[in-house]
């Protein structure tokens, strides 16, 4: 295992899709993450749920950050620093299950990523590395 | 002396939860996952462990970002499911060991692990739906919870090599205790399995397997894969395997498997389990626990 | 590249920091205390850090029973002074480095340290009494602060030679941090004290001054003293002292003293504090911060 | 440094006139400890004046412990669990300074205990160990 920071975040930069929750990530994304997690009592959820709009503007994120929570475009909130398993007590609240949450961010409908799935799944051939074409 | 008397490696995906939350476990879609876990039931009813160390992580349950330990040992008496966004799981609290934990949080501090004290805190599916693959859905669990809860979330996570140090350093520390224990650790999350992203629903069976095979026996390469092949291979969940490995560095030089079982998909994820037995000369016979049990009702 | 220029340590007694906000710094009691700093205070207008990685333990403020972590990093923009039982103490609130500070704590983890990322917390009389002594009493604290808090009050604290080793990797770690930063290290608490039961008030010159000694030089002795010898010789409150080692770990091989000050009492502790200057052929020469400073405003 | 924990602790009850704040300790002590941390904050400090009964009462500690802290038996709060930097949260609250409390527990008055600290302090010498009588 490499010791060197640097070479070390660089390799996780390289895996095609895919947005390692680094320290960066983490600093961006921290009143986005801290607002799904707000998400983990009733109270909350129905309040959030009463108006999305209003729950949010009590949260310093930014206004990229609102939205993307407000479309529920989860490929956006991981660009912008959110991570899934923060992530997760929002489409909790939404009531949707976890693959399905997931399946919004792959471009395919939730039927054809479920028979992906059963099929045994994305193969990592072709996935493994952005710099080295594998 | 208390003594490490098995490892159990599994995956911990809420869905299962869910599914025996719900009745679901034998249905079409279930029912082969669940049943891979039967033998291990049966097994459990002979072995009937004290405590389980039950290493873990946490998903944003517990700790959220305002701290972000690396290994956090419970000491407390008692811990709650938490509310992961869908109300709590209706599954029996969690009675903790603080004899056992603190004196291994102890233990492990003087072996120069910079451990994180814990005494209050809910615990999520990565604990509780472990506890219902192997004792299904008991009034209460039938035995003790260490609960060590390890970062897989925010990078780095600690090394495979320094996982694997951890649970020698939890073996010895165990070993130490004075009370006669029979004591389980387990090792869960993974298998392959990526939740986010255009490459999210990556499963690789091979890697999975040549992982599985590598558990068991006495080399010890598997501490000395890097992350990032783990990020490439298993995809970027995959990592919870790095807490695979402080189970099995508490088994000593060589452990030998039991049983295993490995199945696609389950939601997301390729579930693995494997139940291991120290193979260092112990010689293991669990047939006296149940005699001893019974005496003390 | 960042470097760690300096090396401070200094006791972090409570007393000094009421003396400070309320004027008492050179009456008859503290002002040979205070004159003990004159020099450093002085010495740092002409250094002027950019970072103080801020080596300190918290006194059941930020952290209650609930999570003890072993070493904690603050990773976080702001930190301000809590409130320990008499209202929060009226000085600057302390602004972090968080681009430094998540650095090394990635840097410290890859290195097999399992540290704990704090991203928001209160800082006490531990952290905001060495700013005083360093500083006096600015509008705003002249420089950042990566807090790095280590538990010493719930056993076992980390060991003396673990403390050292973390200062080896911080010094690393900073080495490979990219921009160029004038990075000083502080270790604080101690010296002897004991602030508790009929042995309280115990101090031990003849010790901490061989302490003192042995600080600077090129001998890593001091990180294999055990704990039990810092109760017995410096008082169970003496133990705060293997925060130092963090610091002079992150010297390197070999360190000069620039400044050295002891003073016995205040209130029930022995002060101790030097200024330490890492001696493995750099060449310090600080006269060219001030240039590069004024330069910017 | 001795890695037998068992070995460990045993040497730390081997000073006289302290105890250390060891797992046995924080366990017996925690709700004693955590009452005190909770006068962090002005409004609790002025409930628990107004009400000293009353306010320990909503804590689940000992009758012994609660009686401890209202007599303000420091020695007796640590024997019951206590932690001294915990403990100063409520001596910070009664107005008094560290010095003056830890004295408490020395069987000296305040002004005798500042005599010792003004002229060097307690000397280690007897005070090392009680096996050892050093
Ligand atoms: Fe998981
Ligand atoms: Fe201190």
């Amino acid at each position: 295992m490499t010791r060197d920071i640097h070479a070390y975040l660089a390799e996780l930069e390289d895996i095609p899709g895919t947005r390692v929750f680094t320290a960066e990530r983490a600093r961006q994304g921290y009143h986005l993450n801290q607002f799904a997690m707000s998400l983990m009592s009733e109270e909350s959820r129905v309040r959030f749920t009463r108006d999305e709009r209003a729950y949010l503007d009590a949260w310093p994120m930014s206004e990229a950050q609102k939205q993307a929570v407000l479309d529920r475009d989860y490929n956006r909130c991981l660009d912008l620093g959110g991570n899934i398993y923060f992530l997760s007590k929002l489409f909790a609240t939404d009531g949707i299950s976890f693959a399905e949450a997931v399946s919004t961010m792959t471009g395919m409908d939730f039927d054809s990523y479920r028979k992906m799935m059963a099929a045994g799944g994305r193969s990592p051939d072709g996935q493994r590395s952005i710099r080295e074409g594998r | 002396m208390a003594r490490i008397t098995a490892g159990i490696a599994s995956s911990h995906v809420p869905l299962l939860g869910v599914a025996s939350d719900q009745g679901k476990d034998r249905d079409e879609y279930f029912g082969p996952i669940f049943a891979g876990y039967d033998w291990t039931r049966t097994w459990m009813e002979a072995e009937r462990p004290d405590v389980i160390i039950l290493v873990y992580n946490d998903h944003a349950s517990a700790f959220d970002m305002t701290v972000i330990p690396t290994f956090a040992i419970g000491c407390g008496e008692r811990y709650k499911p938490a509310d992961e966004g869908w109300g709590p799981r209706p599954v029996p609290d969690v009675a903790g060991h603080p004899d056992l934990a603190w004196h291994i949080a102890q233990s492990l501090i003087l072996d120069e692990f910079d451990m994180t004290i814990i005494n209050e805190m809910a615990v999520d599916h990565g604990l509780t739906v472990p506890l219902s693959m192997m004792f299904g859905k008991p009034e209460k669990w039938p035995c003790k919870v260490v609960p060590l809860a390890v970062n897989v979330v925010t990078y780095p996570p600690p090394s495979g090599n320094r996982c694997w140090a951890l649970g020698e350093a939890i073996r010895k520390a165990v070993e130490s205790f004075p009370e006669d224990l029979n004591v389980q650790i387990w090792g869960t999350g993974g298998m392959s399995h990526q939740l986010q992203g255009p490459r999210a629903g990556l499963i690789n069976a091979e890697w999975d397997n040549s992982f599985l095979d590598r558990l068991a026996g006495d080399s010890d390469d598997l501490r000395h894969i890097p992350h990032i092949d783990y990020l490439r291979e298993a995809g970027s969940e995959g990592i919870e395997l790095v807490m695979w490995l402080i189970m099995r560095g508490a088994l000593g030089a060589a452990a030998k498997a039991l049983h295993r079982h490995y199945h696609v998909p389950c939601s997301n994820t390729a579930i693995g389990h494997m139940v291991l037995r120290p193979d260092n000369g112990e010689g293991f016979d669990m047939s006296g626990s149940d005699r001893q049990r019974s005496a003390t009702p």
